[in-house]
C-alpha cells in the first residue's frame, strides 16, 4: 500500500459567529467538523455534498488557506497543520487550487501572461525570458493560443478562463490540485473539454486530485475515490464505482436518485428528500441527516453515528448499516 | 507604447461618448495647459525686449533692474512704461508685452488712486480692478492656478492617506481594525477650523508663502482623510474574500504584494470615480477658508479672497464679485461635470426598465 | 390551434456596439398541457425567448423586431401593455432563473404572493390571505401562515422557489414559463421542484415552457424539445425524437459531451470544440459551422432553414440527411 | 440587533471622551486664548470702532499675581488633565460650563440657538427630500432624455455654486436692489407683536433666501444617490417580476423599485440630522441667522472655550446619535440588514 | 451704606455686601475717610465751569426713534469685568453715562455732570467736589456720597475680574473723603497737570444694585442694566438676545433741563439691530434701516456712497466731515529690535526709508489721512512739533541696507548680504480689514529691494505673537485716550523689554532676557530714555514734561524702532436728512459723531423725506465738511 500523499485526520474548521454585546463568539459555524481522508498519489477524491455542506472550507483548509480549529493536515508525510506564512511558502508549489468561478478567480486587471507569470515571480523561479517561455509553454499545455498572454480575462469565454485557471495552477509543478467545483459554472459541452483536459494533466503529470463538486455524474467520472459530505462530516466514502452501485448511506442514496438522468425512457418515480440542508450553527442533534431520512429511527436522534468501515475501502457513518459485529 | 488595458480603453471610451463631460474635460485640459504656461500670457514681465541690438526674454530668467534698459532705478523694470517709453524715443528698442501685462501683486492705479476699476480693454484690465487696484483677470488666473494645484495635490495627499489606512483595515481587519475605526471616528469629530487656526499661529513667520501653503495643504488633509478610509475599507474587506486573492495567496504572494498588486488596483478604478468630487471639495474648502481669511497667506493671489472682496463691494464693483463667483461656478461645474461624467463611465447604469 | 404559437419570432437589443439580435426566426408551438423544452448553451437566446413571450424585454434596448407570439386569440407582440397586463399573471405566469433576486426584498412574502392574485381578481381581498396560505402549502413549504409574515431573506434558495412557483400559479395560468427554475439548487432540491412543477401541472392542466440547459430535466420533464443555438433553432422535436434519434451535430454533440453515471470513468468525453459565436459577428451561413465535425463549404455560405424531418421533429442542417 | 444597537450606544461614551480631550487639548495649545483676548480688549486699538471708549487701566502692566487670578478665572491656572476632569465633572453633572464670552451658562446659550438652526435643519431636510425624492424618480425613468439632462445641468451647477458666495448675490439682487425679501435675520424685529399668521408669513418671507442657498448644494446628492439606485432597481429582477405578475409599470415603481432605493438614502440620513442643528456657519452669517454653526465659529474665533467644548460635545453626540438613527432607519426599511 | 428704599434686585434672604464693604472702609482708613462739613477748608475757589458755550442747539427736538446697528450683540450689560469691552459699552458708559465733570468737547474744560461744583486744591492733589442734590439714579434713587466711596470699593474688588480696574483705582488715587451726602473729596496718587480731570470724570457706582456683589458678580450681574444717571435705559423688555437692544429715554431724567445737557439726547428710543457683515450694514443704511453711517474708510466715501450717488444726489442722504484735533491713535509698524538683523539700526532706517506710507495714504486713503510723524501726535504742545517721519526714499533704503552689508540684489530682485541671506522680514497684524496697506507696502518694500512676506492674523493671534516678541515687524495701533500727555512707560521703559536691561554702569546687561507680556513691543531698552521716562513720571511740572516728551519722542526716532503710519484727523458720516445736527455743528476734541448726541430726529423730515424718495422729489444735496479744525 503506498503512502498518502495527503492525509487528513480529525480536520475541523469552526467559524465564529460574533454575536451579543460584546462581540463574543460563543457559537461556532461548525463548517468542518471532524473530517478524515486521504489522497494517494496519482489518485483523485471526489468529494460531493449540498450547497453549504462545507466543501469548500474543508479544500480551503487543505490549502491552507484556512487556518483550521483542529486535526491535522500531513502532506506528504509532512504536517502542515500550523505552519507560518514564510514557511508555508515552498509548500505552495506542492498544492494548488482550481475555482469554481473562473472570472472571480483571475484578477480581471492583470492580462494572463501576468496571471500565470505570478506563481514564478512569487516563488523566484526562472529568468524573466524562461518565465515567459513557461508561460508559453502552460498556454499551449492547457489549448490556449500563445497570443493569449497579452490578453485580459474578460476577453475569453467561461471555458477558456477556466483553462487559464488550471494553467496557473498547474504551473508549479504541484503535486495535489484542489479542484473546486472547477465545472459548475460551466456550460455542458465546455465542461466536457475541462473535465478532459484534468484528466489528461493527470495521466501526463501524476497529479492528485480533491475534486469538489455537487454534479455527482461528474464527480463519478473523474474520480477514483468519492467521499459524501453533509454538515461538515463525511458520511460515506468509497470508490467511485462502489458509491454508484451499491452505496449505503441513505443520504447517499437519495442523492444519486436525484440526478436527473438525460433519457427520457427511464421516466422513474423516486424518492424526494424533503426540507433544506440544516444550518451548521445549530446542527440537529444526534445523527444532522435525521431530520430528512426517510428511514430515521429513535437511535438516529439521539445518537451521533462515526464513520465505520462496511467494506474494504467503504466507510459509512449511520447506524442503521453498520455491519453487526 | 502604451498598452491600455481594453476594458479602461473602453471605459475611456464611453468617457468620451458622454459629451457634456467629455467637453468639460477638453475645457479644463485646455485651461490647465494654458494656467501652466501662465506666465507668458499674464504678466507684467515682457515676453521680449530688444534693446541696443540685444534681445532680452524676461519672463522666466532673472529680474532686470530698470539700469539694464537704460533706466534710472535698480528695482524690477516697469515694461509697461518702457515699451511707452521706447515708443516715444522712436528708436529701435522694443517690448512685446504679455496679453495681459499685469502681475497678480502689483497695485497698478492708471486712475491716480487704489480702487476697483470696472473692466477696460483700454487699460487692458480686462476684468477690472480689485480695491487695491490689481488686475482681477491676473489674480484669478494665479489664483485658478494655485487653487488646482492645491486641490490636485490634496486629492493626491487624501488618497494615498486614506487608501494606505483603510487598506489596510480591511485587510488585516481583528483588533487593528477595530482600533483605528474607533480612532478615525473620534478623529472625524474634531473641528477642522480649529487646526487650521491652531497651526496657522504656531508656524515660525519667518518661512516662505509655499511652505505656509504646504503647511495648510497638511491640516487639510490631516483632517480629511478619513472619509476615504470607510470606502476603502468595506472594499477591501471585499476584495479580500474573492477568489483571486484566494488565488493569490495560494501560489505563496505575500501580504504586501496582494495589496499593492491585486487589491488596490481593483479597488482604485472605483476610487477614481470619487477624484473629481474629492477636487471639488478640496477648491470649495480653500476657497471658503480664504473667504474666512483662514486660508492661503496674503498676498497669495486666491479665489476665496476675491470673493470676499467680492461680497464686500457688491454695489460699488460688482465685476469683482461676477468675475470670482463666475470663475469659482464654472470651475466648479467643469469638474462636477467630468466627476459624473467618469462616474458614468466607469460604472454605468443599466438603464432598463421593465413595462 | 395550439395555445402558444411562436411564429418566426426575432428579438433585437440595441447595444453600444450595435444592434444584437438575441433571438432570430424562432418558431414553437405548445399544446395545451403540454410541457415544452427550450435546451442551449448559455447565451443561446433562451430566456430572450421566454421574454419575449412576456413582452417582458428590458426597455428601451429590447425589442421584438419580427414574427408573431399568438396566445388564445390575441397577438401578444401587438396587445396594449393594460392588456398585456391582463395576460400576464392571469393567463401566463413565469418562474425566473434566480430565486435569490427574483423576489422583492423588502416586501413580506404574503405581500407578493398576494399582489397578483388581488390584482386579477383571483379572490377578494377578504380570502385572499387563506388563499395564499393554500397555494404556500401547496407548493410544500411548512408552516405556511407564519412564511407569509416573513421576508424573502428569511428563506432559503429552494423554498424562495417555490413561493416564485406558487406566485406565479396563483391565478391558476394556462401557461408557464419556468426559465432556469433549478439551475442555482441543489440536485436533491432541484428534485423537489422538478417534482412539485410536475404534480401542479397535472392537477392544473396548465401547458408549461421549461426552459433549461441540463439535458437530464429537459428527459425527465418535457414532452416536446426545442434545440436552440445562437439565438436558431437548431433542432425541434418530441423529447423522445431529440434524444433517441438527434439529427443535428450540435444536439448529437451535446448528448455525446455528459457524462452519464454509465459512462467509463476518466474516459474521455465528447466534445464540441470551439465557441459559440458572438452574436455581433455571425457568421453569413449556419451558425454552426465553426465548431461542427461535419461541415462542409457550403455550410459557410447559407443559412440551413429548419427542415421537417419527420412528424414534429425537424432540424436546422442543410447535411442532416447525409448524417 | 438589539446588543448592535445597545452596543453603539455604548461606544458614544468613550468615542466622546476622545474627541474632547483631543478639542481640550487643542484649546490649550492654540495661542491666543480667552486671557489673551481679554488683555487686548483692554489695550488694543479695537478696528472699525470708534475707539472712544476709555478704559480704566489702559496701557499698565498688570502683576504676575493678578495674571493667575485671571488664569484661575478662565481655568487656565490647572495642569491640561486636571482641568479636563474637572470639566468632564461638570459635564457629567450636567453643567457645561459658562460661556467665557457670554457669561452665562453654556447650556443656555446652545439652547437658544437650538431651535432656529432645528427650524432651518428640518426645512431644509423636508424641503431636499421633498424636491429630490420625485425628482430622482423622474430622471430615472427618463434616463438620458432632454427633462434627464436638463435638470442634471441644473442640479450640477447647483452643487458647484458655494452657498455664501449664492447668498451675498441673492440678498443683492432680492433685498437690495428689488426689496423683495429683508436682508436677513431670522425673523422681523418685531416678530413677537404679530398675529400668528402673520408670523408664520414673516419667517417665511425671512426663509426664502438662505432657504435656497442651503438648498442648491444639497440637492444632487440626493437626486443622484435616489436617481442611481432606482435605476439599479429598476432593473433588478423582482421588477420583472413584479410586472409579469401583471403589475402595471407606475405601481413597480411605487411599490416595489421606490422602496428600495430609499435604503441607501436612509444610510446618508445620519449626517443629515448633524446639518439639522450644524447648518452652515457661512450661510448663517451672510443672513445674520443666530443658529448654531455660526455659534460654532464664533465661539472659536472669540476663543469661547466652554462653548466650543459644548458644540463640539453635542455636535459630536449628534452626529454618534444621528448615526444610529440611520441605521434604525435603515433596519426599518430593510428587513434583511442584521446588524451585529 | 445707606439705607436700601429701592430693592430692586436683592431679595431679603440674600448676601449682603454691606458689611464686607464697611469692613474694607475700615481696614483702608487712609484712603476712605470719613470727616464732617467742618473739615472742609474755607478758602476752596468753587469752579462750576460757567461761561462754556452751550452744547446742543436749542432748536433740537425731542422724539423719534434712531436706528443702528451692532455687529455683534452685547455679550453683557456689565460695564466692567470679562467681555466689559464691546462696542455697545459706548451706549452704556461714554456717551449716555455721566460722570461728575465732562470735558467740554470745544475747549476741553470741565462742565458741569453730576458735580455742581468742584474746588481744585493743587497742593494736596485734590478736588473737593458738590455732588449735585437733584441727581438720580434712573431707578430713581438719589446719588449721593457713598456711591462715590462704593465705586472705589467696586473698581478694586477681585470680584469684577478686572486687574486693570483694581489696579488703576487703586494706583491712580489716594483717597476719597466723604464730608456729607453731597460733599466728598478726590486725591489722585500723582500732582499731574490734569489731576483735576482725573478725579473728576468718575462715575457713580449704585451700592444698593450691586447688594449682592460676590464671586458670582459676572454672571450674576450679566444681563443686568445699572441704574445709570444718564438719559437713558435698557428696559428689560428691549433686550432681545442676539437680535437687537434698544435704548429708552428716561422722561423723569433729573438732568432735563441742565445747561449742557438738555437740547442733547434727543430721540426718544436708541434701536440696535444686529448685522454682522460690515456691507450688509451699509446696504441697510443705503436702505433706510439705519439712520447714519460711519463713511470714514475711503472706500465708504468715495466708492459706496460716492457725492454723485442718486441718494445724495436727491439730498436724501447727507454726507459730512468733521475734522478734529485729539490724540491719535500710533498706527505703524513696531519693529521688533530684539530680532537679528532688526536690531542693527541701519536695516530698521532702511525699512522705514523702504515703506511707502505717502503712497498708502495717497492712493489707498485718497490723500484724506495724514503720515503719523511720531508714535505720540495729537497731544498739542507734548507732541514734537517739528519732527517728521521718515519717507520713503529708495536710495537712501538701499544705503543703509548697504551699510549693514545687504548690497546685491538677488534673482528675484531681493537684496541679500555676502554670505547670502536674504533681506526679509514678516510683517504682521491682526486688522484683517487693513490688509491693503500691508500689500501695497510690501509691493513698495520690494523696489527697495526689502521681501516683507505678509502675516494676517486673527486678532488675538496677532496680539499674542506681539506680547510674547515673536514678530519681526507688526502693524497696529495701541488705544489712546483723549488725554492731556503721551504715556511712555509702558512702551519705552527698559523693564518693560528685558529683565536687568543693564547693569549698574549703564551698560548692556549681557545677560538680560526678553520679557515678555508687556507692552514695549519694539524691545526698546535705552539707558537714557529710562532716565528720561522716571523725570517724567515724577515731573508735575506741565513745561517740564513738555520737554521731556519732545526729547523722548526724538530719541524714539532716532533709534527707528517704530515706523509712523497714518492718521485720521476727522470723522466722517452719512446720515439720512431726518437726522439733523445743530448748526455748525463741530467740536475740535469730539471722536465721533454721535457721541454728544446732540443731533435729533425729525420725524416729519423722515416721513417727507420718504414721499419723497417714493414719488421721486429731490432736495438739494448737502455735503458738509466741517474743516474749521483741520489741522
Ligand atoms: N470565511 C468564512 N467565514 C465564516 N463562515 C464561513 C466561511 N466560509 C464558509 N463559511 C460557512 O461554512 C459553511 C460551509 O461553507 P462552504 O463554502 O464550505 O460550503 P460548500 O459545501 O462549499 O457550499 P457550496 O456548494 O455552496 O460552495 C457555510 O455555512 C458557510 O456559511
Ligand atoms: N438586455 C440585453 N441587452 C443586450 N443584449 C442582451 C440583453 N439580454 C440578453 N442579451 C443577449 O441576448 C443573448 C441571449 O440571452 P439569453 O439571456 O436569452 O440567454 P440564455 O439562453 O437564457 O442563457 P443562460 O443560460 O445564460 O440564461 C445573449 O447573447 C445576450 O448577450
Ligand atoms: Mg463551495
Ligand atoms: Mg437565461
Amino acid at each position: 500500500m503506498t503512502t498518502p500523499l495527503l492525509e487528513v485526520r480529525g480536520l475541523e474548521m469552526h467559524f465564529p459567529v460574533k454575536e451579543g454585546l460584546l462581540l463574543r463568539s460563543r457559537i461556532f459555524n461548525r463548517a468542518v467538523d471532524g473530517v478524515s481522508l486521504q489522497i494517494k498519489p496519482g489518485e483523485t477524491l471526489g468529494l460531493v455534498g449540498e450547497s453549504g455542506c462545507g466543501k469548500s472550507t474543508l479544500g480551503r483548509c487543505i490549502a491552507r488557506l484556512y487556518q483550521p480549529t483542529a486535526g491535522s493536515i500531513v502532506f506528504n508525510g509532512r504536517d502542515i497543520t500550523r505552519l507560518k506564512p514564510r514557511e508555508l511558502r515552498p509548500l505552495r508549489q506542492d498544492i494548488q487550487m482550481v475555482f469554481q468561478d473562473p472570472m472571480e478567480s483571475l484578477n480581471a486587471r492583470h492580462t494572463v501572461g501576468d496571471i500565470l507569470e505570478e506563481p514564478f515571480i512569487v516563488q523566484r523561479l526562472h529568468s524573466p525570458a524562461e518565465r515567459r517561455q513557461r508561460v508559453a509553454e502552460l498556454l499551449n499545455i492547457v489549448g490556449l493560443p500563445a497570443r493569449s498572454a497579452s490578453r485580459y480575462p474578460f476577453e475569453f469565454s467561461g471555458g477558456q478562463r477556466q483553462r487559464i485557471g488550471i494553467a496557473r495552477a498547474i504551473a508549479l509543478n504541484p503535486k495535489l490540485i484542489i479542484c473546486d467545483e472547477p465545472v459548475s459554472a460551466l456550460d455542458v459541452s465546455i465542461q466536457s473539454q475541462i473535465l478532459n483536459l484534468l484528466i489528461e494533466l493527470q495521466q501526463e503529470f501524476g497529479l492528485s486530485y480533491l475534486f469538489i463538486a455537487h454534479d455527482l455524474a461528474v464527480v463519478k467520472h473523474v474520480s477514483d475515490r468519492v467521499a459524501v459530505m453533509y454538515l461538515g462530516k463525511i458520511i460515506e466514502t468509497a470508490d467511485s464505482d462502489t458509491i454508484y452501485r451499491a452505496a449505503r448511506h441513505p443520504y447517499t442514496k437519495s442523492l444519486i436518485e436525484a440526478i436527473p438522468v438525460p433519457d427520457p425512457h427511464r421516466k422513474i418515480s423516486r424518492q424526494v428528500l424533503s426540507g433544506d440542508v440544516p444550518s451548521p450553527i445549530n446542527p440537529p442533534h444526534g445523527c444532522a441527516f435525521h431530520p430528512r431520512c426517510p428511514e430515521a429511527q429513535d437511535q438516529c436522534r439521539q445518537k451521533a453515528p462515526t464513520l465505520q468501515a462496511l467494506s474494504e475501502g467503504h466507510w459509512g457513518s449511520c447506524h442503521l448499516i453498520y455491519p453487526p459485529v | 507604447m502604451l498598452q491600455l488595458n481594453p476594458q479602461t480603453a473602453k471605459k475611456l471610451q464611453r468617457f468620451r461618448r458622454i459629451r457634456r463631460g467629455y467637453y468639460s474635460f477638453l475645457i479644463l485640459a485646455g485651461l490647465l495647459v494654458t494656467l501652466a504656461f501662465g506666465e507668458l500670457l499674464v504678466n507684467s514681465r515682457a515676453l521680449v525686449v530688444s534693446y541696443e541690438g540685444n534681445l532680452y526674454f524676461p519672463t522666466y530668467t532673472d529680474f532686470h533692474p530698470g539700469t539694464d534698459f537704460g533706466l534710472d532705478y535698480a528695482y524690477e523694470t516697469n515694461y509697461r512704461q518702457l515699451k511707452k517709453q521706447f515708443a516715444a524715443e522712436g528708436n529701435d528698442n522694443w517690448v512685446l508685452l504679455p496679453p495681459v501685462p499685469y502681475n497678480p501683486y502689483e497695485n497698478h492705479a492708471p486712475g491716480g488712486t487704489f480702487r476697483p476699476l470696472p473692466p477696460t480693454a483700454e487699460t487692458q484690465h480686462y476684468l477690472g480692478t480689485d480695491t487695491t487696484s490689481r488686475d482681477i483677470l491676473a489674480r484669478l488666473f494665479y489664483g485658478t492656478r494655485i487653487a488646482l494645484v492645491f486641490a490636485f495635490a490634496f486629492t493626491a495627499s487624501v488618497y494615498v492617506i486614506g487608501i494606505t489606512i483603510g487598506c489596510a483595515m480591511g485587510y488585516f481587519g481583528g483588533v487593528f481594525d477595530l482600533v483605528f475605526q474607533r480612532l478615525i471616528e473620534i478623529w472625524s469629530n474634531v473641528p477642522f477650523l480649529y487646526m487650521v487656526i491652531i497651526i496657522f499661529s504656531v508656524i515660525p513667520s519667518n518661512i516662505a508663502v509655499i511652505t505656509r501653503i504646504s503647511i495648510l495643504l497638511l491640516v487639510m488633509v490631516l483632517f480629511s482623510w478619513t472619509g476615504m478610509t470607510y470606502y476603502m475599507r468595506t472594499e477591501t474587506y471585499k476584495e479580500k474574500s474573492r477568489d483571486y486573492i484566494a488565488s493569490a495567496r495560494i501560489i505563496g504572494a505575500s501580504n504586501a504584494r496582494i495589496i499593492f498588486r491585486h487589491i488596490m488596483p481593483n479597488v482604485l478604478s472605483t476610487l477614481i470615480t470619487f477624484m473629481p468630487f474629492t477636487i471639488v471639495a478640496a477648491i470649495s474648502a480653500v476657497t471658503a477658508l480664504d473667504f474666512l481669511g483662514f486660508g492661503l497667506p496674503a498676498p497669495t493671489p486666491s479665489l476665496g479672497e476675491l470673493l470676499k472682496q467680492g461680497t464686500a463691494n457688491l454695489r460699488t464693483a460688482p465685476w469683482i464679485v461676477i468675475a470670482a463667483f463666475g470663475t469659482l461656478v464654472i470651475l466648479l461645474t467643469l469638474v462636477t461635470f467630468i466627476g459624473e461624467a467618469i462616474r458614468e463611465s466607469f460604472d454605468p447604469k443599466t438603464h432598463a426598465v421593465y413595462r | 390551434m395550439a395555445l402558444l404559437e411562436v411564429a418566426q419570432l426575432a428579438t433585437e437589443f440595441a447595444t453600444d456596439e450595435g444592434v444584437v439580435r438575441a433571438v432570430d426566426d424562432v418558431s414553437f408551438d405548445v399544446e395545451a398541457g403540454a410541457t415544452v423544452g427550450i435546451v442551449g448553451e448559455s447565451g443561446c437566446g433562451k430566456s430572450v425567448t421566454a421574454l419575449s413571450i412576456m413582452r417582458l424585454l428590458p426597455q428601451p434596448a429590447g425589442r421584438i423586431a419580427g414574427g408573431s407570439i399568438r396566445f388564445q386569440d390575441h397577438d401578444l407582440t401587438t396587445l396594449s401593455l393594460p392588456e398585456m397586463g391582463q395576460i400576464r399573471g392571469r393567463k401566463i405566469g413565469m418562474v425566473f432563473q434566480e430565486p435569490m433576486t427574483a423576489l422583492n426584498p423588502v416586501h413580506t412574502i404574503g405581500r407578493q404572493l398576494t399582489e397578483g392574485m388581488l390584482l386579477h381578481k383571483a379572490c377578494g381581498p377578504r380570502d385572499v390571505l387563506r388563499a395564499a396560505a393554500n397555494l404556500l402549502d401547496r407548493v410544500g413549504i411548512p408552516s405556511p401562515d407564519i412564511r407569509l409574515g416573513e421576508y424573502p431573506h428569511q428563506l432559503s434558495g429552494g423554498m424562495r422557489q417555490r413561493v416564485v412557483i406558487a406566485m406565479a400559479l396563483s391565478c391558476r395560468p394556462d401557461l408557464l414559463i419556468a426559465d432556469e427554475p433549478t439551475t442555482a439548487l441543489d440536485v436533491t432540491i432541484q428534485a423537489q421542484i422538478l417534482e412539485l412543477i410536475k404534480d401542479l401541472q397535472a392537477e392544473m392542466g396548465m401547458a408549461v415552457v421549461m426552459i433549461t440547459h441540463d439535458l437530464g430535466v429537459i428527459a425527465e420533464t418535457c414532452d416536446q424539445v426545442v434545440v436552440m443555438y445562437a439565438g436558431k433553432v437548431a433542432e425541434c422535436g418530441s423529447v423522445f425524437d431529440i434524444f433517441d434519434r438527434p439529427a443535428h451535430p450540435y444536439t448529437r454533440g451535446l448528448l455525446d459531451s455528459i457524462p452519464r453515471l454509465d459512462t467509463i470513468p476518466k474516459s474521455r468525453l465528447g466534445v464540441i470544440e470551439g465557441m459559440v459565436p458572438g452574436l455581433l459577428d455571425l457568421p453569413a451561413g449556419c451558425r454552426f459551422e465553426n465548431r461542427c465535425p461535419f461541415v462542409v463549404p457550403a455550410c459557410g455560405e447559407q443559412a440551413p432553414s429548419l427542415a421537417q424531418i419527420e412528424g414534429q421533429h425537424s432540424v436546422a442542417c442543410s447535411r442532416w440527411q447525409q448524417l | 440587533m438589539r446588543d448592535y444597537f445597545i452596543r453603539r450606544l455604548l461606544l458614544i461614551p468613550p468615542t466622546l471622551l476622545g474627541v474632547t480631550i483631543i478639542v481640550f487639548a487643542i484649546t490649550r495649545l492654540v495661542p491666543g486664548g480667552p486671557l489673551e483676548r481679554a488683555i487686548m480688549e483692554s489695550q488694543q486699538m479695537a478696528m472699525g470702532g470708534s475707539g472712544s471708549s476709555q478704559v480704566a487701566g489702559q496701557g499698565m502692566a498688570i502683576s504676575e499675581a493678578q495674571l493667575d487670578k485671571l488664569r484661575e478665572y478662565y481655568g487656565f491656572d490647572k495642569p491640561l488633565l486636571q482641568s479636563y476632569f474637572s470639566w468632564l465633572g461638570k459635564v457629567l453633572s450636567g453643567d457645561l460650563g459658562s460661556s467665557y464670552r457670554y457669561n452665562e451658562p453654556v447650556w443656555s446659550v446652545i439652547k437658544e440657538r437650538f431651535p432656529i438652526s432645528l427650524y432651518y435643519g428640518l426645512v431644509t431636510l423636508v424641503l431636499t427630500y421633498a424636491v429630490c425624492i420625485p425628482l430622482g424618480i423622474l430622471k430615472a425613468v427618463r434616463h438620458r432624455t432632454p427633462v434627464d439632462n436638463i435638470t442634471s445641468i441644473f442640479i450640477f451647477v447647483g452643487y458647484a455654486i458655494p452657498g455664501y458666495a449664492l447668498g451675498s448675490l441673492l440678498i443683492l439682487f432680492f433685498s437690495v436692489r428689488l426689496e423683495w425679501f429683508p436682508m436677513g435675520g431670522f425673523v422681523s424685529y418685531n416678530f413677537h407683536e404679530l398675529s400668528l399668521i402673520e408670523q408664520a408669513q414673516d419667517l417665511l418671507h425671512h426663509s426664502v433666501l438662505p432657504l435656497i442657498c442651503y438648498l442648491v448644494g444639497s440637492f444632487a446628492l440626493v437626486t443622484l444617490l435616489l436617481k442611481n439606485h432606482l435605476m439599479d432597481n429598476l432593473a433588478a429582477d423582482y421588477i420583472r417580476t413584479a410586472i409579469a405578475k401583471g403589475v402595471s409599470f407606475r405601481h413597480s415603481v411605487t411599490r416595489h423599485a421606490l422602496r428600495n432605493s430609499l435604503i441607501p438614502i436612509a444610510t446618508t440620513f445620519g449626517q443629515n440630522i448633524t446639518l439639522l442643528v450644524s447648518g452652515s456657519f457661512l450661510i448663517e452669517t451672510i443672513f445674520d441667522i443666530d443658529g448654531f454653526g455660526l455659534l460654532g465659529l464664533n465661539a472659536i474665533l472669540d476663543r469661547d472655550y466652554p462653548v466650543v467644548m459644548g458644540v463640539v460635545l453635542l455636535a459630536s453626540l449628534l452626529l454618534l446619535v444621528g448615526n444610529i438613527i440611520s441605521d434604525i432607519l435603515v433596519a426599518l426599511v430593510d428587513p434583511r440588514i442584521r446588524f451585529q | 451704606g445707606k439705607p436700601d428704599d429701592n430693592a430692586a434686585v436683592t431679595t431679603g434672604a440674600e448676601a449682603d455686601v454691606s458689611a464686607e464693604v464697611e469692613a474694607f472702609y475700615a481696614a483702608n482708613p487712609e484712603f476712605f475717610g470719613f470727616k464732617t462739613l467742618a473739615d472742609v477748608p474755607v478758602d476752596l475757589n468753587w469752579e462750576a465751569g460757567e461761561g462754556l458755550p452751550e452744547i446742543g442747539s436749542p432748536e433740537a427736538r425731542k422724539g423719534g426713534t434712531q436706528y443702528g446697528a451692532l455687529q455683534d450683540f452685547p455679550r453683557t450689560l456689565r460695564t466692567v469685568g470679562p467681555d466689559s469691552n464691546g462696542g455697545f459699552r459706548t451706549f452704556l458708559l461714554d456717551e449716555v453715562g455721566m460722570s461728575l465733570t465732562h470735558l467740554h468737547p470745544g475747549t476741553r474744560e470741565l462742565y458741569p455732570g453730576l458735580a455742581e461744583a468742584w474746588a481744585l486744591d493743587p497742593e494736596n492733589r485734590t478736588v473737593y467736589i458738590k455732588l449735585d442734590p437733584q441727581a438720580t439714579f434712573s431707578d430713581g434713587a438719589a446719588i449721593t456720597a457713598d456711591d462715590y466711596l462704593f465705586m472705589f470699593w467696586f473698581y478694586r474688588s477681585p470680584y469684577i475680574m478686572a486687574p486693570w480696574y483694581n489696579n488703576f483705582y487703586s494706583t491712580t488715587y489716594s483717597n476719597i473723603t466723604r464730608y456729607d451726602d453731597h460733599l466728598i473729596s478726590i486725591t489722585t496718587a500723582e500732582l499731574k497737570p490734569d489731576f483735576a480731570e482725573k478725579a473728576t470724570n468718575l462715575r457713580p457706582v449704585p451700592q444698593h444694585h450691586y447688594k449682592a456683589m460676590g464671586e458670582n458678580f459676572t454672571e450674576r450681574y450679566q444681563w443686568q442694566f445699572e441704574p445709570t444717571p444718564g438719559a437713558y435705559i435698557v428696559r428689560e423688555d428691549d433686550i432681545r438676545k442676539g437680535r437687537s437692544i434698544a435704548l429708552t429715554r428716561n422722561d423723569n431724567w433729573w438732568a432735563k433741563d441742565k445747561k449742557h445737557w438738555r437740547y442733547r439726547f434727543n430721540p426718544d428710543r436708541i434701536q440696535l439691530n444686529i448685522i454682522r457683515d460690515s456691507a450688509k450694514m451699509f446696504e441697510a443704511f443705503k436702505r433706510g434701516d439705519i439712520d447714519q453711517f460711519g463713511l470714514n474708510l475711503a472706500e465708504y466715501w468715495y466708492e459706496k456712497l460716492p457725492d454723485s450717488d442718486p441718494d445724495v444726489q436727491a439730498g436724501y442722504i447727507h454726507k459730512s466731515v468733521f475734522f478734529n484735533q485729539r490724540p491719535r491713535p500710533n498706527f505703524g509698524l513696531w519693529v521688533n529690535t530684539a530680532q537679528p538683523l532688526l536690531d542693527n539700526p541701519d536695516i530698521r532706517k532702511g525699512v522705514a526709508h523702504a515703506t511707502h506710507w505717502d503712497l498708502v495714504i495717497e492712493k489707498f486713503f485718497r490723500g484724506d489721512n495724514d503720515r503719523l510723524n511720531t508714535a505720540s501726535d495729537g497731544f498739542g504742545d507734548f507732541s514734537h512739533p517739528t519732527l517728521r517721519a521718515r519717507a520713503f526714499d529708495i536710495d537712501k533704503a538701499q544705503q543703509y541696507f548697504a551699510a549693514a552689508g545687504f548690497n546685491q540684489r538677488g534673482a528675484d530682485g531681493i537684496l541679500a548680504n555676502a554670505d547670502g541671506q536674504r533681506l526679509a522680514f514678516t510683517l504682521s497684524t491682526g486688522y484683517e480689514s487693513l490688509r491693503d496697506v500691508l500689500t501695497i507696502l510690501r509691493q513698495e518694500a520690494a523696489k527697495a529691494g526689502l521681501d516683507l512676506r505678509l502675516e494676517i492674523l486673527d486678532g488675538t493671534v496677532g496680539w499674542k505673537k506681539v506680547q510674547e516678541k515673536q514678530h519681526d515687524i507688526h502693524f497696529s495701533a495701541f488705544g489712546v485716550p483723549l488725554e492731556m500727555y503721551p504715556r511712555f512707560w509702558e512702551h519705552y521703559h527698559s523693564v518693560n523689554a528685558y529683565d536687568d536691561a543693564f547693569l549698574e554702569d549703564g551698560s548692556i546687561n549681557p545677560e538680560r532676557q526678553l520679557k515678555t507680556q508687556t507692552n514695549n513691543i519694539e524691545a526698546l531698552a535705552l539707558f537714557e530714555m529710562d532716565e528720561l521716562i522716571e523725570r517724567y513720571r515724577r515731573s508735575n511740572d506741565r513745561a517740564e514734561m513738555v520737554a521731556l516728551s519732545h526729547r523722548m519722542i526724538e530719541l524714539h526716532h532716532d533709534h527707528a524702532s517704530f515706523i509712523p503710519g497714518f492718521y485720521q484727523g476727522y470723522f466722517r458720516v452719512g446720515h439720512w436728512r431726518w437726522i439733523r445736527y445743530p448748526e455748525g455743528f463741530s467740536y475740535k476734541h469730539a471722536g465721533s459723531a454721535g457721541e454728544l448726541y446732540v443731533h435729533w430726529i425729525d420725524t416729519d423730515l423722515k416721513e417727507e423725506t420718504l414721499a419723497a424718495r417714493r414719488s421721486g422729489q429731490t432736495f438739494d444735496p448737502a455735503i458738509t465738511v466741517h474743516n474749521q479744525w483741520a489741522e
